[in-house]
C-alpha cells in the first residue's frame, strides 16, 4: 500500500474528530467531510460501536429526510444533529465565521454565496468543526468582515453549539470557548509551526513543539481505500477519482 | 385547477413589482419557466429563494427583472459563484435581503399558518441580524428575563414556482419528499408549476400517491414541461447536467457572455 | 432502531409523570399499548391529545393513571363523550388544559422547531386563553401597536405513542399523510411506535414510499401488533369498529362498568 | 315524490347560505352540513357553476388534505376555506359558543368534549354557520358559562371570519357583528314565531310576520335524493340510510 495522502489524513482526522457522534449531517459539496463521516460510520461498524448516522444534504442516495430542506435545521433544533461542518470566506480567531464576503456590506468588493444555515446551525450543534483546506492569511484573519456566525454569544443567550475544532491543510486546532480562541493540538506532516504561523491572521495558543498529527494505520488506510471510497464515489465521484489517483501505486 | 396551460401563459402571470419564491437547486427548479419569465419580460420583482437560490435567480437578475433577493445564499454549486448576482452585488444594483436557511423556512412556515410571525433561535449577535430591521428580537416572555428571540415575520409570496414530477388531471402535484415546495405553495398567494407528465391517474387514488401530493387547492396553473428542470436535476428524477451549469458559470462572467448565452439557449428553448 | 419490542415492554419505557403524547382518533392510535400501560401502571402521567383524545385517553383516565389532561376536546365520536374524562372532570379528579386544536399544533411545532414558542391568530376573548396562564398574550411587534397574538409554548413532550402501518427492518415508519404523527416524534423526546407489520423492503428504496415515511431517526422502539388500533380504525387501513365504541360508553358510564370492560378486554388482549 | 322532509329543508337551507363558496369544511360527524355541501356542489355543477371544494375531516374519502390534521388550520389561516360549520353546547344572542359545558370551570356540571377548533376558526374562516338541530331554551342562552368562540371581538383583534347565519330545526337566523346579535330570517314550515321566542334564551330582531323557510323544489329534492344521497351513504351510512327511511313513500 502507498503511504496516505495528505487528504487521507484529513479525512482520518475528521472521523477523529466526530467520534462518539450518533448523527453526523454534512453539505452537499464537502467530500473531505462526508469521507471523514463514512470512515467513522464505517470504523464503528467493525469495532461494534454504536451507528454513525449520516445526513448528506441534497443527496437522494444518503439523505434519510422526508419533510424537505427544513428538517435538518429542525432536527438540529430538537438536538439531534451531534456534528456539523461550516467553512468560511473568512474565519478569524475568536471563531467567528464569515460566508457573505470582504468589505463593506452589502456591496462587498468580493461577495461570498452566502451564510446558508450557518447563523442557526452554529448556535445549536454541539460539535461544529471548521473545515477549510486551504490556510492563508486572508481566510484566517483577525477579525472577519461579516459575522455569519459568532464564534461565541453572551451569557444569556440561548445555545448549546459552537465551534469545537478548526481543521485546514496545514493543522488541527481545538476552540476554547472560555477564553476564546484557538489552540493549535497537532501539524500535519510536512508541515511546521512557523508555515502555520505564516499562514494565520490571528494569535493562537500553541505548544513549543506542538505534536504532529497522526496518518491513517494500516486497517484505518484499508478501509478508506476499500468500502469508503466505494460508499464516496456514489455520491462524490469526481472527488472519489482525484482521491484514488492520489494514492494509486503510478501516481 | 382548469386544464394545463402553455409555458409563456404561465409566464405571463407574473406582473411587475411581485414577490416570487423559487426552490432551492435540487427540489425542483421550473428552469422551463425561466426563459419564458424573461421573454415576458415583468421586471422590479422580489426573489425569496427557498432557502437558497441559483442559476434560476441568477438568470433573472442578469436578465434585469430583480430589485430585490432574499435568500441564505446564492451559488451554483460545484459550478461556482452566482455570476450575475455577484456582479449585481458589486455593482449595488439590487436590494440584498441576506437571510440563513431557517430563517426563510420560519417566515414561510408563519405565512403558512395564518401566523404574523415565527420565532427562531440562534441569529443573536451575526451580522445576517443587524442587516435585517424588518426582523424583531423580544425577550422570550416564557423566560425569566433576557433571553433573546429573533422574530422573523411572515412572509406570504404573490407567487411560487416549481417544477414537479407530474400533476393528475384535478390538478393535484405529486412532490415527493421535496415538501418545501408544499410550503411555498401554502404560504404563496398563488402557485404556478410546471411537470413532466400529467397522469390519468388520481393521485389521492392510493394512500401510498396521497402521501407524497400537493392538494389542487394550493396549486393555480399546471404546465407540462420535459425536463423542465434542466439543467437543474429533479429529485428522484434525473441528475443535474453538471457540464452545463459550468458553462453557464464560464459565459455568464460577462453581461456579453450572459447575453450570448440567453440568445443562444433562449433560441433552443422557444 | 433495534429489533421489535414485545408490547409489554414499550409500556415499560413509560415512567410516572412523564408527559405523553396520543393521536387523533383517526390518525392511527396504538390502542395495543393501552392495557399494557394500565396494566404497567406508570401513573401521573400528563397527557397531550394531538390535538383531541378519545378511548385510549379515557381508559387511562378511568384506570386512574393521569394527572393532567391538554386536549382541544375528548370524546368517543359518534358513540358520544368520553365517560371516565367526565367523571373525572365533575369530581376535580384531572387537571385539565383546555386547548383549541391548532394550538396544541403550534406548541409541537415550536418543539418541532427548536423555538421556545408559535405565535397563533385567534384566541383573544375566549374562556379557553382565559384559563391557560402559561400561554402569553404580546402585542404583535411587527403592527403600528395593539394587534395582541398569542403565543403558545413549546410542547416537548417525553414520550409519543400511535400506531401505523408498517415499519422496515431500519425502524423507519410508514405514516402516509398522517403527518401530525411526525410532528409527534419530531417534537417527543422519545417515540414508541407499533405497527401492524414489519416490511422487508426499505421505506427509502423508491421516492414514492420515502415520501410518506417517518426516519428511524425518530423512532426510539417499535412493536408489532396486528389490528393494533382496535377499536379504533387506521387511517386507509381499516376502519372503526362503532360497536365496540359503543360498547365501552356504554359500560364505562359506572366505575364499576368500566373496571369489567377492562377486566374483559384485557383478559382478551393478553 | 313525497314532499320534503324537515331536515331536507335543513339540507336545502345550508345549500343556500353556502352560495359562492369555493370550500367548505365539515366536520366528521356532521351529515347534515355535509349533506347541504355536497348538495351545493351537485347544484353548481348542474348551474356549470365554479367547482366546490368539500373537506369532510376525519373521512379519507372526502379528505383531500395531505399535511395531517393541521392543514385544515393552516388552510383557514390562509383564507383557503370560506365556510365552516360550528354547533355548541350553548350559543348566546352575542354569537358567543360554548363548548365546553355548564357551570364553573374546570369542575363543570355538564362537561361536552371541548373547544375543538372553533378559538381559532371562529376568527379566520370567513362564513362560519352555527348550526344546532335542537332548539331549547338550555343551548340558546343569553350568555354562554364558557365562552369557547366569541360572536366578535373588539376593533384591534385580528379577525377576518365569524358567524353568518344559525340554523335550528326551527329556523334560521342572520347574524349581524355590529349589534351585535341575530335576526330571525324565516321561520321552517310547521313552526311559528311564538315557538321560537319561547325556545330562545336570548332576545333576537324579527319582521313582525317573518317569512317561512322555502323547502326544496322539485329539481334540488331530486338531486338530494338521487346523487347527495349516495356521495352521503360513503361517508354517513347510517344518516343516509335515516334520510332515506323518512321521505320514503312506505313511511
Amino acid at each position: 500500500m502507498t503511504p496516505s495522502s495528505p487528504r487521507e489524513t484529513l479525512i482520518t482526522t475528521i472521523a477523529g474528530l466526530l467520534d462518539g457522534v450518533r448523527h453526523v449531517a454534512v453539505g452537499a459539496s464537502s467530500p473531505i467531510p462526508a469521507a471523514g463521516a463514512m470512515l467513522l460510520r464505517a470504523m464503528s461498524e467493525v469495532a461494534g460501536a454504536p451507528p454513525v448516522r449520516i445526513s448528506i444534504l441534497g443527496s437522494v442516495r444518503h439523505n434519510f429526510f422526508t419533510n424537505g430542506s427544513v428538517e435538518l435545521f429542525d432536527c438540529a433544533g430538537q438536538g439531534r444533529i451531534d456534528a456539523f461542518f461550516l467553512s468560511g470566506g473568512q474565519i478569524d480567531g475568536q471563531g467567528n465565521v464569515n460566508l457573505v464576503g470582504v468589505g463593506d456590506y452589502p456591496q462587498t468588493k468580493v461577495r461570498w454565496p452566502g451564510s446558508f444555515g450557518a447563523a442557526y446551525l452554529y448556535f445549536v450543534v454541539p460539535r461544529v468543526i471548521l473545515f477549510r483546506e486551504d490556510h492563508t492569511p486572508r481566510i484566517f484573519v483577525d477579525k472577519v468582515d461579516f459575522i455569519s456566525a459568532p464564534g461565541t454569544s453572551p451569557e444569556g443567550v440561548y445555545r448549546s453549539g459552537g465551534p469545537y475544532a478548526l481543521l485546514t491543510g496545514l493543522g488541527l486546532f481545538d476552540f476554547d470557548a472560555a477564553r476564546p480562541g484557538f489552540r493549535l493540538r497537532s501539524i500535519h506532516p510536512g508541515h511546521d509551526l512557523t508555515e502555520i504561523t505564516d499562514a494565520t491572521g490571528f494569535a493562537f495558543a500553541h505548544d513549543a513543539a506542538p505534536a504532529a498529527t497522526p496518518p491513517p494505520d494500516a486497517a484505518t488506510l484499508a478501509l478508506l481505500r476499500g468500502r469508503v471510497l466505494d460508499e464516496l464515489s456514489e455520491t462524490y465521484p469526481d472527488f472519489a477519482a482525484q482521491l484514488q489517483r492520489e494514492t494509486s501505486e503510478d501516481a | 385547477m382548469p386544464a394545463t396551460t402553455d409555458i409563456p401563459s404561465l409566464a405571463r402571470l407574473i406582473e411587475p413589482g411581485m414577490q416570487i419564491a423559487l426552490p432551492v437547486d435540487y427540489a425542483g427548479v421550473s428552469m422551463a419557466m425561466t426563459h419564458a419569465l424573461i421573454t415576458h419580460g415583468a421586471g422590479n420583482l422580489d426573489l425569496v429563494c427557498v432557502p437558497t437560490g441559483g442559476l434560476q435567480a441568477d438568470m433573472l437578475i442578469g436578465a434585469g427583472l430583480v430589485r430585490s433577493v432574499e435568500t441564505s445564499a446564492m451559488t451554483l454549486g460545484e459550478a461556482g459563484g452566482a455570476p450575475c448576482f455577484n456582479r449585481a452585488v458589486k455593482e449595488g444594483g439590487i436590494v440584498l435581503k441576506d437571510a440563513t436557511c431557517p430563517a426563510i423556512h420560519a417566515g414561510l412556515t408563519a405565512a403558512q399558518k395564518g401566523a404574523p410571525f415565527s420565532a427562531m433561535r440562534g441569529l443573536i449577535g451575526t451580522d445576517v441580524l443587524r442587516h435585517r430591521p424588518d426582523w424583531r428580537v423580544i425577550d422570550n416572555p416564557f423566560g425569566a428575563g433576557g433571553d433573546p428571540v429573533v422574530l422573523i415575520p411572515a412572509i406570504q409570496p404573490d407567487v411560487a414556482i416549481f417544477h414537479a414530477t407530474m400533476a393528475d388531471r384535478a390538478g393535484n402535484v405529486w412532490i415527493g419528499r421535496r415538501r418545501e415546495l408544499a410550503t411555498m405553495a401554502y404560504a404563496a398567494r398563488r402557485t404556478i408549476v410546471t411537470v413532466e407528465r400529467v397522469v390519468e391517474d388520481d393521485l389521492f387514488e392510493t394512500e401510498t400517491m396521497a402521501a407524497g401530493t400537493l392538494p389542487a387547492l394550493y396549486v393555480d396553473a399546471i404546465g407540462i414541461a420535459p425536463n423542465g428542470a434542466w439543467p437543474y436535476g429533479l429529485w428522484g428524477g434525473y441528475p443535474a447536467d453538471t457540464a452545463e451549469l459550468s458553462r453557464y458559470a464560464a459565459a455568464a462572467r460577462t453581461t456579453e457572455g450572459f447575453a450570448a448565452y440567453l440568445a443562444d439557449t433562449g433560441a433552443a428553448a422557444s
